[in-house]
């Protein structure tokens, strides 16, 4: 995978996820792991290889493989079910939503490759998962940044009790150099920058490549700020909101679509809270994809350092809208 | 629901101490909880006017045979981890199911005066808020997958917990059913029986009508389950294929009963109305009509059930 | 169904759909009807009757019908599939997505009993179809708000060249008294009543719930305008900026989730288009329902007059936020 | 397209006077076409230096008995709607059906140069942007249903068009699949033909490792399908019963055919290994295998296939 989905001075790391899960299970005899015939590329093969007893591959079938792992956690199992991000989405919403989410089951659901960081073309590109995830009561949906992140998030999902989807690069993933924004705890936000002009929230693979964009504009005198919004539901909205009144020009950056992610969780937050600001999404802009590297659709799609900056600079010429429409305080 | 299985699983100190034991019930007991099952559904959608009272009256010697002889359940104590479960997966048919349970002692038959009014648990198309009912299936072709999980967990813990689910004809149209299937076979889950209620019906009527299911005997021998065709009628049969099935080694049974919507009432039986009108004089016709062919111990439906003892 | 899902003086009228369904496969030969075992449900039993030679049931498989609609679809047909919403959303997403979206196949997705019109409980209500059919491109999105525009929509889908998703309640459905608001064309949102105040944007059945709050509001002096947004996607941004500008106060309403929605739309083209306004979603608060009657879960989860009126009103007691934040002109 | 095949639809005075008829190839020329889908598999997945390459060899007679015997296209109007459809379900095997499409002239093999490349539209699973697919199937088990709906509009149009599906085996995991297969033998397609390519191979190497299909001719029979099985690499047996699936009426048909991935590759033949390396030298040692088999026309590649006149 192309290291230009994320920031280029990004050291990475490898199967950060299945070192982990197999860390928690070897703690936890309730942990199983569900496959769905997508074992080596969801990182799972540590655990089939070490753990066969607890490892059940139900083939080819997510929506079955969703409804045997809602069983196992009603009779008191804590199923984490791995498959591609889409099919975890597109392919069993409903059981996810009747069987998961509706009775709080105590299931994870990690979905990999999110949004174009595969090249298996349109029917392997989840662009909408989280608009899908968001959508459904009782579900807390997650995106970690880094490694770093997806260790943590592998534990704070055992320890959330009730569903969670994930969403995750497989294989080489970025490790964040500073050491903000490398905790995770589900409905936290972190500020991984200071900054007092505009903010960046960000999530996934998109948070280093803000950082970038704000180092960038940096240089030209602005100061942004940048916030991992690693967790979108339930979504850490008093920190969203103080922020954004306090720079008063917002960017929201996800590899997804525009529609139903990020952007609209922090347009809903910060339209309901009256906070006066300029606003700009940068994601997927509500097109399906080809297959293809991850950098050449990163670029094709806007999802870039560049776009980034374009946005915020052109917020930035815009009138200035500083001020909050009511004062809001961190809560 | 999930929450209280997962607070006993967490904690097994609290497990209850009380034996769980199949109650065994013969023949003649199982049929005489078969007719108080369907009064139970007779009077209870005779208060709303309508309902799926066809299947539900169709079904009610398969619940029997399960509620009263063949599941290891304690109606104190819903949520006992080491308990067999059993699923109707087709949660339209809800009314038979707060019938049987009713009847088995899960809560006072007086609560079912509240169903499908605003408010009640006791929902038209049911959920898991009520006691004793394992999970919300309203989506169909959903539960097989579920009791999968659980018969899962049973040998993952070691547990002599069974799992029984009941499935709706029209429910093998949807592909999640073959999934399961498949799965079930592959597991080789012989902790599991299904029982096919095969009463040829869905919404819009005869199933032939809709899209025939063609062979289904057939289907399931080929997706490697140990299969056994019945009277879904026959309350001996129910019970020796139920035995039959616990005794099977090596795969999953499916036991398909063939049942005849609204039997036995006569002009109820084999009408094609997936959701029926009952007036009020049908009820007390209907009501008549099984008392007159009951035998004299018709008041059965009060006493409480008790387990005959076995090693745990 | 309860009148008091709509309007107490609204009348009302009977399968408007399946009526003009017919009235159309009439008139063109390519219509197909696709089932999945609920004609009645779907009022299509009368093309059943009528057409039997072009009506297709497939069963209680739905995710087949819709394949087999985008397969009809490619050979020159056009299928309208109907089933209810929450099945032909949560159950069938993948194929719709694949198999209907990406393609611009031509196939008309009917999903009838939206939202908490059903007492079918929680797996027979779909309260976040509009979100994830939103989510994906090439979809248009509609929900007509009275038997008149239902009529009309049926004709605007077949003339409509790529897939459509509408959503509609079947059997007894109100017919608006004002003419405005009765035409319907995918693309535009219609504004049925005027007002300087505020704006409640509505679609579907909340439409003459939003006209009684009006009025009720206009007793007190709120002078509120109400635009019937029939067509979610491609939402008429330009309408929907104008009035928000004009009135700085903007309300929502729709029978669905708050996430994704009607509410999400707006929120995200105010926030882009840095229009400065009050907004508040009316809709049902993220949470799963039971079944019951429709009049008593549009109470409970507060899809009444009055939780519109009240919305209007907290909006307006705030600061007044009248002022756009840029001036914007009809487009 | 989609699009494509809509306005030919609607203007049915575009519609093409170029006879349409089956190349009819006899097993021979088959055989050598086979030949040479496996050497431009070889030479595109080479360039890339992986890919789903033991599925395509092991697909190739297959494919060569299809679209150089049995199917009725025209290369040069891919959009004709009398065309019978050929829909490949396993959209991750594209490189076999792009090197058939090159060799049947759909366009030029040179265009697999961009296989796998950045902005080709070739991608490694295959989309309906290359010239000849017949729809997007990289989410499994989709393709079947399609498939349907193309046999039930010819159906409705009265048209000789044939639906032809190719299925991989683990789709059989897939709950659509069994949707799909029910509907079609209740709507008695006998427009349409299966494939089931039966490699035994899913994404973790065997089948049988995964989750185990059990018996699969047996599942198709129960679910009303003419069922034949057949050895996929017996170009004679293929066409054989391509030909009795024709002829069968009142039933769609599926012809059950065992494959074995990397056939007849010496050094790939049996391996289970779902997305294989390739490097530059196994190509080449594959090539110079194929040709030391191949009989003496061995670059029969280049010649256009001349359709077989029969009345239209
Ligand atoms: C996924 C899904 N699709 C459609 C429906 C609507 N529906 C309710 S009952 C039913 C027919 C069920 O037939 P069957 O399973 O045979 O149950 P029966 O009523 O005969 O016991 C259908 C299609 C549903 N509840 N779930
Ligand atoms: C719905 C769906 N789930 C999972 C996958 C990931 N996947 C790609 S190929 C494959 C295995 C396919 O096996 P088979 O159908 O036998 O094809 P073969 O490669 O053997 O020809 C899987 C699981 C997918 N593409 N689609
Ligand atoms: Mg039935
Ligand atoms: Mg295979």
């Amino acid at each position: 995978m192309s290291p230009t989905v994320w920031a280029t001075n990004t050291p990475t790391a490898l199967k950060a996820y299945g070192g982990a899960l197999v860390e928690l299970a070897r703690e936890r005899p309730e942990i199983v792991c569900i496959g769905a015939d997508l074992t080596g590329p969801t990182e799972t093969d540590l655990f089939r290889d070490t753990i066969p007893e607890r490892f059940f591959n139900i083939g080819m079938a997510e929506a079955n493989a969703i409804g045997v792992a809602a069983g196992m956690a009603r009779a008191g199992e804590i199923p984490f079910v791995n498959t591609f991000s889409v099919f975890a989405s597109r392919r069993a919403f409903d059981q996810i939503a009747m069987q998961v989410a509706y009775p709080q089951a105590n299931v994870k659901i990690a979905g990999f490759m999110p949004g174009l960081t595969t090249p298996g073309g349109v029917t392997h590109q989840a662009i909408e998962d989280l608009a899908l995830m968001r959508a459904l009561p009782n579900m807390a949906v997650v995106e970690p940044a880094d490694a770093n992140q997806i260790h943590a998030a592998v534990h704070a999902l055992a320890d959330h009790r009730g569903p969670v989807y994930m969403r995750l690069k497989r294989g080489e993933v970025p490790v964040m150099s500073s050491a903000a924004g490398q905790a995770f705890e589900i409905g936290r936000a972190y500020l991984v920058r200071e900054g007092s002009d505009a903010v960046i929230f960000a999530c996934g693979l998109m948070v280093t490549l803000a950082i970038d964009a704000a180092e960038e504009l940096a240089r030209e005198g602005r100061d942004v700020a940048v916030v991992n919004v690693s967790t979108l539901k339930p979504l850490e909205r008093e920190l969203i909101i103080e922020i954004a009144a306090q720079t008063g020009h917002v960017v929201t950056a996800e590899n997804h679509s525009i529609i139903g992610g990020l952007g609209s969780a922090v347009a809903e937050t910060l339209s309901e809270a009256g906070i006066r600001c300029r606003y700009a999404r940068v994601g997927i802009a509500d097109t399906f994809a080809e297959g293809a590297s991850a950098a050449y659709l990163f670029q094709k799609y806007g999802l870039t350092t560049q776009a980034i900056v374009d946005a915020c600079r052109r917020l930035g010429d815009g009138a200035p809208a500083r001020a909050a429409h009511r004062p809001v305080t961190r809560a | 629901m999930s929450g209280a299985d997962l607070t006993m699983a967490a904690s097994p100190a609290a497990a209850p101490a009380r034996t769980l034991e199949r109650l065994d019930a013969g023949v003649e007991e199982v049929r005489r909880r078969a007719d108080a099952i369907r009064r139970q559904v007779l009077r209870t959608v005779a208060r709303v006017g309508e309902g799926y009272l066809l299947q539900a009256l169709g079904a009610a010697d398969i619940f029997a045979a399960l509620y009263f002889s063949e599941l290891r359940l304690d109606p104190a104590n819903p949520h006992d981890p080491r308990r067999d479960r059993c699923l109707l997966c087709t949660a339209h048919n809800s009314v038979v199911l707060y019938a049987t349970l009713a009847e088995r002692g899960y809560f006072p038959a007086q609560e079912l005066e509240s169903y499908g009014q605003d408010g009640s648990p006791y929902e038209i198309i049911g959920s898991e808020q009520v006691r004793g009912v394992e999970g919300t299936f309203g989506s169909l072709g959903q539960g097989l997958s579920v009791a999968i999980g659980f018969a899962l967990s049973a040998r993952l813990r070691e547990t002599r917990s069974r799992t029984y689910a009941i499935l709706g004809d029209g429910e093998m149209q949807e592909g999640q059913t073959w999934e399961a299937a498949m799965a079930a076979a592959a597991y080789r889950l012989d902790n599991l029986c299904l029982v096919v209620d095969l009463n040829g019906m869905q919404v819009e009527g005869a199933i032939d009508s809709v899209l025939p299911l063609g062979e289904v005997a057939a289907k399931w021998r080929a997706f490697g389950w140990a299969v056994q065709e019945i009277d879904g009628h026959d309350v001996g049969e129910l019970l020796r294929a139920l035995a039959i099935a616990r005794d099977t080694a090596g795969r999953p049974s499916a036991i398909v009963a063939t049942t005849i919507p609204g039997h036995p009432i006569s002009f109820l039986r084999g009408r094609f109305e997936h959701y029926a009108k009952l007036s009020p004089q049908q009820a007390q016709d209907a009501l008549a009509e099984l008392d007159a062919s009951a035998s004299s111990n018709a008041s059965f439906a009060s006493t409480t059930p008790s387990p005959r003892k076995e090693p745990a």
